[in-house]
């Protein structure tokens, strides 16, 4: 678990270099929050504390749905989304190990359902704004949701690239025009392409240090990418390419941090197969036609309901009992 | 609208006619006559025949709970595992064993006294799965693999020769136990 | 002239499989020791699988070495030998080297320190029949000595044109294990002399000796002793990856042949078949030296002075072998077995076994304490080490739960316990004790269900005899009854009229007879039956009333056609063979050995014979239905 | 099979008695209830539309002094079927205009209005009476969720200019929130829309029923 | 025809033991949708009281003529006229109220606690007890209706009551509590949507587990007491 976090640093340092301390207070203020809950839950069920707070599965939780906030989120969203997922989401459904659903994802998605306006207020990443915060600036808009004099939160407020797509193709405007537009550099975004960069390479680690599967980031990503891809060959002016959907959002984050919980996914190698393509595909619907900008955390859980499911028919034949199968075809 | 009336009216009594008829016939085709119910808890039931609910049997203590006529509660040799199999079955509630029924033991063996035996036969005629053999005037044995420790052929004999052992576990009998999880849960500070 | 041809080499990886440390340097150093002969040897009579073997001695008796001190059970059984000279001093339940910790028959022997053998003739098994060797066997005490001590005897024959390949299995994968490995190196000669009796026996094609990468020293030795002998079958030793649990017959024979053995099969049955290369060695000595199992070359290393291989006798006492290895202080505990599949030992008073190839004394260096066992996050590191492909974490939560219906669905029996789950779970937890509490569930739960299953058709079969003699008895009457109303009637007879008149009062009488010889048959039986199997659905206060009058032949007429008359016609079939089998047990049952002997026979007939009942009543049952 | 034919006929019988008494009830209520109800439907529908009109501003039946509207037009207004617009009088003389009119272009999908017009093209009011918009982002449009749409009255064509009739983010004359411009973007276009078809009809609006 | 006692166990069995919403978990649809407030709650219980009520005297009163293989028919018949005449009642009478739980009035037929308590014990009682066992189920399914709307409204919404003006009209407007300032535009959505309900459910049933095995608890410890006590003057 300690390594999964290890894996995640990375994208944080990116993360904050792009949108600023934000970033780090939301981290911090969900790792307090959650180890207390995760304390006080194991006390209130008489668990011993030091062995399960000290496993660093409630930090991995805190830091994943940090990373999925908006860094600018008042600081009681966060608090309030890390309480949830861990008493909501993982301890009432009996602590590690027991939980249906991803808690970051919980968490994530129950705020992002009763405070959708808080949380698309993103800042803009470094450099775009036209005016931008200051650390002291950022602190003072997540602490007391007050900007400094002469601050205005719509000129350092941006949508994200997701959101920007999606909104402007609305207003029927052409592909070309919105990724012509300054928020978009290279593939995905300003800052969102080196963020999600980095998520890669923490996944890469966790690869290289066999802590998952690699089936599960492979076939997410290629399923999410073979979506964009038809789509976007068959009507380029209205649908982005499949660079664009890997390197922006939580794409990355997800494939290799959040499709890949062992808690809540499948355990058969098909079954993880089938768990991390649908996840892919729900991904593109619910971004492209869907009613939130990005998909990957309800396709999560969505999937989540479904892996004892997928487990249940995909079991792999056992030793021995393959020769049987194809004695009684023949037969 | 007096004619949506009675159109109505004409539309649900057509299909009440059929419906009806449909019913009624299948009702009678269809039936089925057996209650399966009997043989499910019957299966439950120890088969010890011992008679401590009650019924002369296993299979009619059953009929009588699946006929409603008796609790779940009165079969000791089936113990509490019995009771919460029957009460699953049938969607009841558990209760623990009725006492006047008798208690839950470990599972014994009836072990006749060879010395003492007068071969008198009342055991055999008692037993109620044929597990002691012997003939008039002949020493009597318990077929060990067949006696379920009812305990009914202690009571008939004349001379006391019938002890019930309980069956102790072996190596062979044994089984691995349920692994104590080490978890050892915090004491709440009072 | 060596006419081996060439075997084939590829090796056929199976799934999953762990390496632990090995451990093998500490006791592979120096050659087998001979172990003197202990003052006294606790000889366990469970050592196969099977039934436990009937003990042939008494307190006091004096035994020679390789004097059969017990004789098997059944077929599933063994015999048990006198390991060496002396006086029986107990037979009776005594610890024995088992999880349990319970106390087994055990034959205590006190050496006379003569160490003098039983005659013993050369046994002639070059011409002798299938089965019979297979009785010498059994009736020689071989059976597995890799640790599952099945019998051998069962393992030969079965095959009808001969056998594709036998494997030897000498991959010891264990770790610190080494007494094959010591075995082979000493002994290649004889082992080799083992795999030609087997191979003749068998008729097996080809042989192949697995052996794992770690012991090329012994893989050597076999090389040599296969080139030496003059065989004329294809013969060869493969090496093998040191992967645990290579040593597991059904990995071992995929690794050598591609052959899944699934479980419930007989590996026969698919052209392979598999014995551990000790067994090999006492099968040769069995069979050309006439030499019962009574000893067998056991590892004992970890925490002693002396870790090496000690040729011991069976029933030596643990205490023994571990003064004569210089037991260190600070062992906690003695595994017997190894790490991966063996279990504690409940003390070290207890008898060497046939199944014993290690003891391990264990401490705090070697064996670390694990850390607390955390919950399973379903990570699926133990499915990537199952070798039996299994999904180890799903059915820790089905044995967690008790859901153990689930669990066999899942293929539990399939689990071979190898422990390499349990090894690279990070959550420490011990799977195969869930596995193993599963299994013992499943089986006690079989066991009272087939229980239940025999008392319900017996007390069925019971309560249909005692109804068969009642309308007997009765039908006797009744006509005995209008034997004399007809007599009598025939004098008043004149008239059609009357004659028609006579009939129907006559009918009548007859009834009325009938009525009340059931209610004496009623009371009578009463009389001797607690329980009355009429009054079905009466409970037991009401029964012990003797019904009146009225009520009995109403009882009687309606409780035949209450039971479904194909069953009764059944139960009617196997009641008259019980009824015949019965009485001849009875009528042997003066001595009491004779009856107890008779009933046991007349008990399997019929079994049998139900069993077959059952299956016909099934069959007739189906066929209408479909 | 004489008793499966009986059983039949018997539950036929059964139903059908059972039928036709609780068939009659159920007739008995409606037809007692009918008269209340269409009153209240009707009342509902007026109240409505009312809302979009200055209290005490008319006396008529609005649900009378209708103007249907062909399909061609509606669709101008945005509507998919031949939609209404309803008149307000007070002692004869008009007050003002309710046009339905339908918003395509919300975040999810189609934003339902009325909107009530004064003859001299004043807004009187606008409701939003159906959509789908994100709760809690885009729904600050529905009258029941905030006093949003409250800033339209008194606006008209002239004030702001038809180029000012949109969002102040697209640098029009009316408020939006942060992040949340979309459903009140395609709102205020569709008033704006409602504004311009009543400007150039208004003889057929307003002259005809004179 | 109904005494005291009988009065009190088919109550306290329809309220508390047998609680068809946390203890037997039917009739979802409505407890999940229909409450996002107090009014909303309590309103729809009532409703469910009243056509549970109606059916079960009818169900009760018609039993006898009723041959078995056409109980279900005839009972989903019964329930769907007491449903509708309720329907175009509130339609009437009651329309603003009527607005508001919509289609939930008709979908009372569907509601499996109505049909379950006809079928359980209707069909085998008799008219004042059936009338009383179905009016106390839906007084037991309103209770929690109304606290779990009362909930979830305090915690989605900050508000109490709202909505009270479409059962007593425009003039109670005023008797809408704001626990929390009403220009705030306070609202956690996650709880008025749906989740929200099973959320709260589950917490209801886990209460009323509680409090059961406390009362349990309770109950045990006074009878070992009193068996003490007699133990005690028997020594």
């Amino acid at each position: 678990m300690l390594k999964v976090a290890a894996a995640l640093i990375p994208g944080i340092a990116t993360y904050t270099y792009f949108f600023g301390v934000g970033v780090l207070v939301q981290i911090g203020l969900a790792t307090v929050a959650a180890l207390a809950t995760e304390a006080f839950c194991l006390r209130l069920r008489n668990y011993p504390i030091k062995p399960f707070v000290t496993d660093g599965s409630a930090i991995v939780t805190a830091w994943l749905m940090a990373l999925s906030f908006p860094p600018l989120a008042p600081w009681w969203m966060i608090t309030l989304a890390a309480i949830m997922s861990i008493a909501l989401a993982k301890h009432m459904y009996g602590g590690l190990g027991q939980n249906t659903f991803n808690p970051a994802m919980v968490g994530f998605a129950i705020m992002i359902v009763s405070f959708p306006a808080q949380m698309s207020h993103w800042a803009a990443p470094l450099g775009l704004a036209p005016q931008s915060l200051d650390a002291a600036a950022q602190l003072q808009w997540i602490f007391t949701g007050h900007l400094p004099a002469g601050l205005n939160f719509d000129a350092v407020a941006s949508a994200t690239p997701l959101d920007t797509v999606k909104t402007q193709l609305m207003q029927h405007t052409n592909m070309l025009t919105i990724l012509h537009e300054k928020l978009f550099g290279g593939i995905g975004g300003i800052g969102t392409e080196w963020i999600t960069a980095a998520y890669l390479l923490g996944g890469l680690y966790l690869l290289q240090q066999k802590l998952i599967p690699w089936i599960v980031p492979v076939t997410f990503l290629a399923v999410l990418g073979g979506m964009a891809g038809i789509f976007w060959l068959v009507d380029p002016q209205h649908y982005t390419s499949p660079l664009f959907h890997w390197f922006s959002g939580a794409a990355m984050l997800g494939a290799f941090f959040i499709v890949t919980d062992p808690v809540t996914s499948p355990t058969t190698p098909l079954g993880r197969m089938i768990f991390a393509g649908l996840i892919g595909l729900l991904t593109y619907l619910i971004r492209v036609f869907g009613g939130y900008p990005d998909g990957v955390a309800f396709a999560v859980l969505i999937l989540n309901l479904a892996a004892p499911f997928i487990d249940q028919y995909t079991q792999p034949s056992v030793f021995g009992h393959k020769n049987r199968k194809k004695a009684g075809a023949k037969a | 609208m007096l004619l949506a009336f009675v159109l109505a009216l004409g539309i649900m009594a057509a299909l009440a006619l059929l419906l009806g008829a449909v019913l009624g016939w299948a009702a009678i085709r269809y039936k089925v006559d057996e209650d399966p119910l009997v043989d499910k808890i019957d299966a439950i039931l120890p088969q010890t025949q011992c008679g401590q609910c009650g019924f002369p049997g296993c299979k009619p203590y059953a009929t009588a709970i699946a006929g409603d006529e008796a609790d779940i509660n009165r079969c000791p040799p089936g113990g509490e595992d019995g009771i919460r199999k029957l009460a699953d079955l049938l969607g009841k509630e558990f209760k623990p064993l009725n006492a006047e029924n008798g208690e839950e033991k470990p599972k014994s063996l009836a072990v006749v006294d060879e010395a003492v035996c007068i071969g008198c036969t009342l055991c055999v005629q008692a037993c109620p799965v044929d597990a002691i053999v012997g003939a008039a005037k002949h020493v009597h044995t318990v077929v060990s693999s067949e006696c379920t420790g009812c305990e009914l052929c202690v009571a008939p004999c004349p001379v006391d020769c019938i002890d019930i052992v309980p069956v102790g576990e072996t190596v062979t009998s044994w089984k691995w136990r349920y692994p104590v999880i080490p978890l050892t849960p915090v004491k709440v500070a009072a | 002239m060596n006419a081996r041809a060439e075997v084939s080499k590829v090796i056929f990886p199976f799934h999953g499989g762990v390496h632990p440390p090995e451990h093998k340097d500490e006791s592979s150093q120096t050659p087998i020791a001979a172990m003197p002969v202990p003052r006294q040897l606790v000889v366990p009579l469970h050592q196969s699988i099977g039934n436990i073997a009937k003990a042939l001695v008494a307190v006091g008796d004096t035994v020679l070495k390789g004097q059969m001190i017990a004789e098997a059970d059944g077929t599933v059984s063994a015999a048990v030998h006198a390991p060496t000279s002396g006086r029986v001093v107990a037979v009776g339940p005594t610890l024995v080297p088992h999880p349990s910790g319970l106390p087994e028959h055990c034959v205590t022997i006190e050496s006379d320190g003569e160490d003098r053998w039983i005659e013993r003739n050369r046994f002639d098994w070059r011409n002798a029949e299938g089965r019979i060797i297979r009785d010498y066997l059994r009736d020689m005490g071989v059976v597995g000595l890799g640790g599952a001590v099945f019998p051998s005897h069962l393992k030969i024959g079965g095959a009808r044109d001969g056998l594709d390949t036998l494997v030897i299995n000498a991959a010891e994968c264990e770790p610190y294990i080494t007494c094959d490995d010591l075995l082979m190196r000493e002994r290649a000669a004889q082992v080799v002399e083992g795999i030609k009796i087997v191979q003749h026996l068998l008729q097996a094609r080809q042989v192949l000796v697995g052996i794992e990468d770690n012991k090329p020293q012994a893989a050597q030795a076999m090389r040599e002793a296969l080139k030496n002998a003059a065989i004329n079958f294809p013969a060869d030793v493969v090496v093998v990856p040191t992967l645990y649990p290579s040593g597991g017959a059904k990995q071992l024979i995929k690794l050598l042949t591609n052959i899944e053995v699934p479980s419930g099969v007989r590996s026969t049955d698919l052209g392979v078949q598999c014995f551990n290369v000790a067994t090999i060695y006492t099968i040769y000595r069995a069979l050309e030296h006439a030499e019962p199992v009574i000893s067998r070359v056991v590892t004992i290393t970890g925490n002693v002075q002396r870790p090496g291989n000690v040729d011991a006798l069976i029933g030596t006492p643990i205490a023994d072998l571990l003064a004569f290895a210089g037991d260190k202080p600070g062992s906690q505990a003695y595994i017997y077995g190894g790490p991966m599949m063996g279990f504690e030992l409940p003390g070290t008073s207890l008898g060497l076994s046939k199944a014993g190839n290690c003891i391990i004394a264990k401490n705090g260096a070697l064996f670390p304490e694990k850390p607390v066992e955390m919950p399973c996050i379903r990570c699926g590191k133990c499915a990537d080490a199952c070798p039996a492909e299994l999904q180890p974490m799903d059915l820790y939560w089905f044995g967690k739960s008790k859901n153990f219906g689930k669990a066999q669905e899942r293929n539990l029996f399939d689990c071979i316990e190898c422990g390499a789950c349990a090894y690279v779970c990070p959550s420490n937890i011990q799977l195969v004790d869930y596995f193993r509490f599963s299994k013992s569930e499943i089986w006690a739960a079989e066991k009272a269900k087939k229980a239940a299953d025999q008392a319900r058709e017996r007390h069925e079969f019971r309560q249909f005899r005692e109804e068969r003699e009642k309308r007997e008895k009765a039908e006797r009457a009744a006509a005995k009854a209008a034997a004399r109303t007809e007599a009598s009637g025939g004098n008043v007879a004149e008239a059609a009229d009357a004659e028609r008149a006579a009939k129907i009062k006559a009918a009548m009488e007859r009834a009325a007879a009938k009525k009340v010889e059931a209610a004496a048959a009623q009371t009578a039986s009463d009389s001797v039956t607690p329980i009355d199997p009429d009054a079905v659905s009466v409970p037991m206060g009401q029964a012990a009333i003797a019904p009146t009058s009225n009520e009995a032949p109403q009882a009687v007429e309606s409780a035949a056609p209450a039971l479904d008359p194909e069953k009764a016609e059944r139960i009617r079939a196997a009641m008259e063979k019980r009824a015949a089998e019965k009485a001849a047990a009875e009528a042997m049952s003066p001595e009491e050995k004779a009856a107890k002997e008779a009933e046991k026979k007349a008990k399997i007939a019929a079994a049998m014979e139900r069993a077959a009942a059952k299956k016909a009543g099934q069959a007739a049952q189906q066929q209408p239905g479909e | 099979m004489k008793s499966m034919v009986a059983n039949g006929v018997r539950g036929a019988l059964t139903l059908l008695v059972f039928t036709t008494l609780f068939t009659a009830l159920m007739a008995g209520t409606y037809a007692a209830t009918k008269s209340i109800v269409d009153k209240n439907t009707a009342d509902a529908e007026r109240a409505l539309i009312a809302q979009v009109l200055p209290a005490g501003s008319y006396d008529n039946n609005l649900l009378a002094d209708k103007l249907t509207l062909s399909l061609a037009d509606a669709r101008t207004l945005g509507n998919d079927e031949p939609s209404s617009i309803y008149l307000a009088k007070h002692a004869g003389k008009e007050t003002g205009a309710v046009v339905e009119t339908t918003a395509p272009d919300g975040y999810a999908g189609r934003i339902k209005l009325l909107v009530g017009i004064a003859p001299d093209g004043r807004v009187l009011g606008v409701r939003v009476v159906q959509h789908k918009e994100t709760p809690g982002l885009g729904d600050y449009i529905d009258a029941a969720k905030s006093n949003w749409s409250e800033q339209f009255t008194g606006k008209s064509l002239g004030n702001p200019k038809l180029d000012g009739w949109k969002v102040k983010k697209d640098g029009g004359a009316f408020d939006s929130n942060a992040g949340a411009t979309i459903s009140p973007r395609a709102v205020v276009k569709a008033v704006s829309k409602v504004l311009v078809y009543v400007s150039a009809h208004k003889a057929q609006v307003f002259g005809e029923a004179a | 025809m109904i005494t005291q006692t009988e009065v009190r166990s088919i109550s306290h069995n329809a309220v508390w033991k047998q609680n068809p919403t946390v203890v037997q978990i039917l009739g979802m649809c409505p407890t999940l949708a229909m409450t996002t407030t107090l009014v909303n709650g309590t309103s729809l219980g009532l409703a469910t009281a009243l056509v549970m009520a109606c059916s079960g005297g009818c169900v009760a009163l018609l039993r006898s003529f009723v041959p078995n293989e056409l109980r279900n028919p005839v009972f989903i018949l019964i329930i769907a006229a007491a449903v509708t005449i309720l329907d175009l009642a509130m339609n009437a009478y009651l329309h603003a109220l009527y607005n508001v739980l919509g289609i939930f009035i008709p979908l009372i037929v569907t509601n499996c606690i109505v049909l379950a308590r006809s079928e359980a014990f209707a069909s085998k009682n008799g008219v004042a007890q059936s009338t009383l066992d179905g009016f106390m189920m839906g007084i037991g399914g309103t209770v929690v209706l109304a606290v779990l709307g009362g909930l979830r409204e305090i915690i989605g919404k900050g508000t109490l009551f709202s909505g009270v003006d479409l059962v007593f009209g425009a003039a109670a407007k005023s008797w809408v509590l704001h626990l929390v300032p009403a220009d705030l535009n306070y609202q956690f959505l996650f709880v008025v949507l749906p989740p929200g309900a099973f959320i709260g459910l589950g917490f209801l049933v886990a209460g009323k587990a509680a409090l059961d095995r406390r009362a349990d608890a309770a109950r045990r410890r006074a009878e070992e007491a009193a068996a003490g006590g007699s133990e005690v003057q028997a020594a």
